[in-house]
């Protein structure tokens, strides 16, 4: 499987020989369009994801002793373009993203054996468990609860804001192992079997209308103590593993996204003569403005890394920059488009499928998922600027 | 002009403010947004027969209570705060107020007591495909045929279009725009429209030849026209700032109960300025309204020239006031405030979709500028 | 001197009488154009404020006994229309509009009798001592002491951003009387000769390049125990003395200010030609909405004190709505001018001597005096939303 | 392109930072913007002998160290963040590169060494009355006479224009607008202008058959001149963005040590907000204008056809950005902050004007749009 990988190695390659060879696989093996109804779907993305696997193109960041592709950095960035570009599904789940470099750091040998390669493969769907009803922004005031119980431990309680929770086959999952008030210091992390007794997922309609969340009941759910990562009580320096180099490359990802969404809507703009508005122009064009640092920006940080080893500041800025990019520039769409823009993609009317409207309304969870935009700049003030904490805030 | 309310406005809110509360809660709102009819009608039938709020605006001759815009305000407040769903706006505050300012007796005589009473509700259709809530917009033509009119022409976004009884609809004519009724179902098609808000029934009418009743005294040139669009932007205006004081409202709330870190969120400054700049607003967007409603009530007693003036402001700042308190209390609650069990939402699609039916702020702004000499 | 008040008592006199009554005085006795040179200019002042005096027509609310006209409230409105309409100036200091509602609720009569009187005619100019350098927004903490010495107190320490300080009689000051650490419990309020030995007041340049604020340095100065308001720590609550009613009509005047100020801009905008810009005109009218809400906000303010006794919670926002206003409002003119708009004042090009770059200036003090715009939304928050403090806030 | 730094680059960076430390600290700049001449000629000359920073972008066969834009960029920034008062910006960046691009070597060859030496001093006069920065705004006419041209027409806010040795100006000619060079008083009054901005001075100048020199090689129709615009324009946002990121450490500085209700004001979250706003703004501003010398280096080597764009981009969002900054340092120092003892009203000041000088923020934007084709 790692025959395609050996093949053409890194160090006889060059960067731009690379760059041909993905997209030329990317190219000839495009899986066309996403089947429409969802479990198709989802089966029809599983396939794409084995076959970018099988040809040594899956994982470009992790090891490849567990059938990553251990590319460097700058090399990273490459194929992120590329597969960008290309317009090709990434993962399924937010494991590769979030739960895989933790497993590489804290994980033990057999764990990331175990678990790395079909999920890097996309023959496993990871979904996290980390939020709760009122442990919202304060994640540390968690209260489901892991008891142990010989090699297992046993799990109650009750997860939300879990995103492809309802299709995932593991739950990373943060659980109360201390007493209620250990806050950080009674948290461990756990990989729960989504499909493990006592355990229901049920999806959770949104504002959209939509059900892209799900919330996660557990019920006296046995989980073996070999799936817990890391130390009892030692969860919560996991929640913090640096995605330092897969969150540039993602803030490229985004610039690059938005980079389209606003040629999209000038183009939209201009197809209905509303640009012979210069209100309409001032706005366009604070958009264009915004999205050309977004990339700039993402550019700087990358380079950063590739020349210092560390990002500067402006990686700390960068999601907040996104979020309330992307909150205006949706909400100006449908400004922009007046009444017309408030048909709903099912209106035969409605103007390009209600993307606009639709964006508007799932937008409102940017500034509040993983984070609230206050808490955001909470962070910012205090880690990156060296503001002194809120005394009447619980320690960190 | 009046700022302040009577001890019988502040009777007439509160008894609104009740009966809403019993009849119209979130769990009715949501039930009725999801059904075919879009409203309860007992509770339609309720509001006409033990409050008389349809009729309440209109005039005593035809069975209304004869009050004006500023009652009607305090009552479309109360509505805006709960966002009841139901064919008062339109058929009330927008048709029945156009039918009352036209200075056409007979179809005074014939349409205002079924509106006044409840039983039957009427639509008025102003914006097009591409325009807005303009005379200048009108595509629609009215031809005289027989005794009568036939409209050729579409209108969209018409509120509660798909069920009134009788469509009022502006057209075009030889003399410039003027306003006709509609009613029965010959050359006109309706189709509804999906959009944003559930609690409000939007309708693409088209009309092919649709026999028509001019509305309007012999020899006018329907300069009432324009105050019977003044008239639809500052009830929007007063539901607006009733939603926008329940968003207020809730916020407070929530901030005030909801613990994290170990404290109310309420007692954090990023949340107490969010409130705080929101109150600012909400208040300034009271006086706006409180203001257009007097002046109103004014230029239905003949005076009141500044009436389109005073409508384009409160529709400018009530608009931006309700969609910013929806975004606001959206993010105060967080994720629960993304849930679909929550009323954040029906505010935020309510306020963005009232900000733009009748016109976005910035157009609003336009026709202020242009009224002032700017 | 009381006479011409008797001679047409308010209740055999029209509202529409009183009116006519005023504005045929402030017409006939108008005291034309100020003196360029400061010092003549406020003798000239000074002599106005003694005519309106003698004439009836000073201290509209205070009661008669102490040379006030003691209207109803309704009158005040129609007293500050006319005052406002009239164009010419109101009192010197700020003792009027501050210290007297204090001394008239606090005040022995012994006081009343002795200060009020020539405060209302303006004989004896009254400034503000409360702000410290390191007392700012927390004036609670402030550090100048005055320490009890027989029928004296002994006052040492430092005040700042004293407005009129330079040319005043009398300073109501608050000064520690209780333990450093006493907060609000050991403050004590004395009115300070500030001709005595060891006052001295100092201009402070300001970033208009303007002296409109002073500092002033007590050292060892003795006040006599008879000039003390209320009781000894007793202080603090005075600060807070209600200005209700004054607060109503100022904002009423501030609306008619502006009211002014925004007809000015736009006439000159549209006598530069800028108004056949969409965004300038957009922006105007903005301003347009705004200043009209700030009449109209304050009309239903006065309307609820009327009708009710008390003004509703647009009372409270009424502040911070006006200063953001002036801040915006200035801005937005240089910005419109360009490069023309940065001419100061002493420039000969200088676009209407420079008013609206000055604006730009000195509007910044908007939001940081008399508590921050900061203070002030937490101050809304809490008093009139009801939320909870700040746990790690100094009990109020 | 490039948007990191490289050692050499920070290296430069440091130094310069430690020069106007040491030379030109708040003090200093106080004492020089109040005096007659508005900089210290001592601290001009050391720059130059020292550091050799007039010269550092200008070719090396004038006697400049040949780099560009990117390090030009890196001291205009130390420059700004030091509100250094000083004919550098005028001089080096906008004669001195104008120069440079202008093709015309008997032009480079008369006047680039002087400029690169520091002995003499040169400004670039584009805006007229009533005009910004703007090609197109441009009345003021030159008209061949004899060997050179005769300049007629009032040029105005010349950066450093009552002191300049050599005013470089833009002028109308039967073949379009061209680059024109004024030495000596012969036809040229100058007279000084009272602005916001104390640490900069600005110049009227009037040109009554001024006689002149044509810069640009023969044939051109002086299609650089777009680029002396843009390379003025990203020169003054490398200056903005040193002054708000200044800005923002006076900020944090201060909020880290101010008590105010017994704890720091950076542990409140309204000043924990603004900061972390200033942050992701002045990181972004350093994005546009990090790019745009980019670009613009590309430029100068022959290439770099976005430089348009990314100087509009950079000028829209810089301007603002410094603005912002500045207010808000004014806002968190409270008091202090209004006081003309503290430096924060001096950032203000430079933030104001510079954002008006070479256009506003709407103008920028709106000549982007047209350059992207919205």
């Amino acid at each position: 499987m790692t025959g395609s990988l050996t093949a053409t190695p890194a160090d006889v390659e060059t960067d731009e020989e690379f760059r041909a060879r993905l997209r030329a696989f990317l190219t000839d093996h495009h899986p066309g369009k996403r089947p429409r109804d969802v479990v198709e779907g989802r089966a029809w993305h599983k396939a794409w994801l084995a076959r970018l696997f099988d040809a040594g193109f899956a994982g470009p960041s992790f090891p490849r002793e567990y059938g990553g592709m251990d590319l460097p950095f700058t090399r990273q960035v490459i194929y992120q373009e590329e597969y960008n570009r290309a317009r090709v599904p990434g993962p399924q789940g937010t494991g590769l993203g979030i739960a895989a470099p933790t497993l590489v750091k804290y994980g033990t040998e057999e764990q990331k054996q175990q678990f790395l390669r079909p999920m890097i493969r996309g023959d496993k769907v990871w979904a996290q468990g980390y939020s709760e009803p009122e442990a919202g922004s304060d994640l540390p005031s968690l209260r489901t609860t892991a008891r142990r119980e010989g090699d297992s431990y046993v799990v109650d309680g009750q997860k939300v804001w879990n995103t492809h929770a309802d299709y995932a086959d593991i739950l990373f999952t943060l659980v109360r192992t201390g007493t209620p008030e250990s806050r950080q210091k009674g948290i461990t992390y756990l990989l729960i079997d989504a499909h493990a007794p006592g355990v229901t997922v049920r999806p959770l309609r949104d504002i959209t209308g939509g059900t892209h969340f799900s919330e996660i009941f557990f019920d006296a759910v046995r989980v073996p103590v070999a799936n817990r990562i890391g130390e009892e009580n030692e969860g919560w320096p996991l929640v913090r593993t640096s995605l330092g180099h897969e969150r540039a490359a993602g803030a490229m990802n985004q610039a690059a996204l938005y980079r389209r969404v606003v040629t999209e809507l000038t183009a939209l703009a201009k197809e209905r003569g509303l640009t012979a508005d210069p209100l309409v122009r001032d706005r366009l064009a604070d958009f264009e403005v915004r999205v050309r640092i977004m990339r700039y920006t993402g550019m700087r940080v990358i380079a950063d890394i590739v020349s210092r080893g560390e990002p500067g500041p402006a990686s700390s800025t960068s999601r907040l920059f996104i979020t309330t990019f992307e909150q205006d520039l949706h909400e100006f769409a449908v400004d922009m488009l007046g009444a017309d823009g408030l048909l709903l993609r099912d209106d035969p009317r409605s103007v390009q499928r209600g993307r606009w409207v639709g964006g508007f309304l799932s937008t409102r969870a940017s500034t509040i998922g993983a984070g609230t935009a206050e808490i955001q700049r909470n962070t910012i003030a205090e880690q990156v600027l060296g503001l002194p904490r809120d005394p009447a805030m619980p320690p960190r | 002009m009046t700022l302040t309310f009577t001890d019988e406005q502040e009777e007439l809110r509160a008894s609104v403010r009740r009966f809403l509360a019993d009849k119209s809660p979130s769990e009715a709102v949501r039930r009725w947004m999801e059904s075919e009819e879009g409203h309860d009608p007992a509770v339609w039938r309720q509001m006409a027969e033990q409050l008389g709020l349809q009729g309440l605006a209109l005039p005593e001759e035809y069975g209304g209570a004869g009050y004006g815009p500023v009652e009607l305000g305090i009552v479309l407040e109360e509505m805006g705060r709960a966002l009841l769903p139901a064919p008062f706006l339109s058929s009330v505050a927008l048709a029945g107020q156009a039918l009352a300012v036209s200075g056409d007796d007979a179809a005074k005589q014939r349409w205002l007591p079924g509106i006044v009473d409840g039983t039957r509700t009427a639509a008025l259709a102003v914006s097009e495909e591409g325009s807005s809530w303009t005379l200048e917009g009108v595509r629609t033509t009215a031809t005289p045929k027989g005794e009568g009119w036939a409209l050729e022409g579409t209108k969209t976004f018409v509120i509660d279009g798909g069920s009134a009884d009788l469509l009022l609809v502006v057209a075009r004519t030889d003399e410039g725009p003027a306003l006709f009724a509609v009613e029965g179902a010959d050359g006109v098609s309706r189709s509804p429209l999906t959009a944003l808000d559930p609690t409000r029934r939007l309708a693409h009418v088209t009309l092919e030849a649709a026999p028509a009743v001019r509305v309007g005294p012999a020899g006018d040139q329907a300069g009432y026209l324009r105050d019977v669009l003044d008239l639809a932007i500052v009830a929007l205006a007063a539901e607006q700032v009733g939603a926008a004081q329940a968003c207020l409202d809730l916020s407070v709330e929530y901030a005030k109960i909801r613990v994290q870190f170990g404290r109310p969120i309420g007692s954090f400054q990023a949340i107490k300025h969010k409130c705080a700049d929101m109150l600012l607003e909400v208040e300034s967007a009271k006086s706006a309204v409180y203001n257009a409603a007097s002046v109103a009530a004014e230029r239905i007693a003949g005076a009141g020239e500044e009436l389109p003036i005073a409508a384009a402001l409160a529709g400018a700042y009530c608009s931006t006031t309700a969609v910013h308190a929806a975004k606001e209390t959206v993010q105060i609650h967080g994720g629960i405030g993304y849930t679909w069990e929550h009323d954040a939402h029906l505010y935020l699609k309510r306020a963005k979709s009232s900000e733009l039916l009748f016109g976005a702020p910035a157009a609003h702004r336009a026709r202020l500028a242009t009224l002032v000499g700017i």
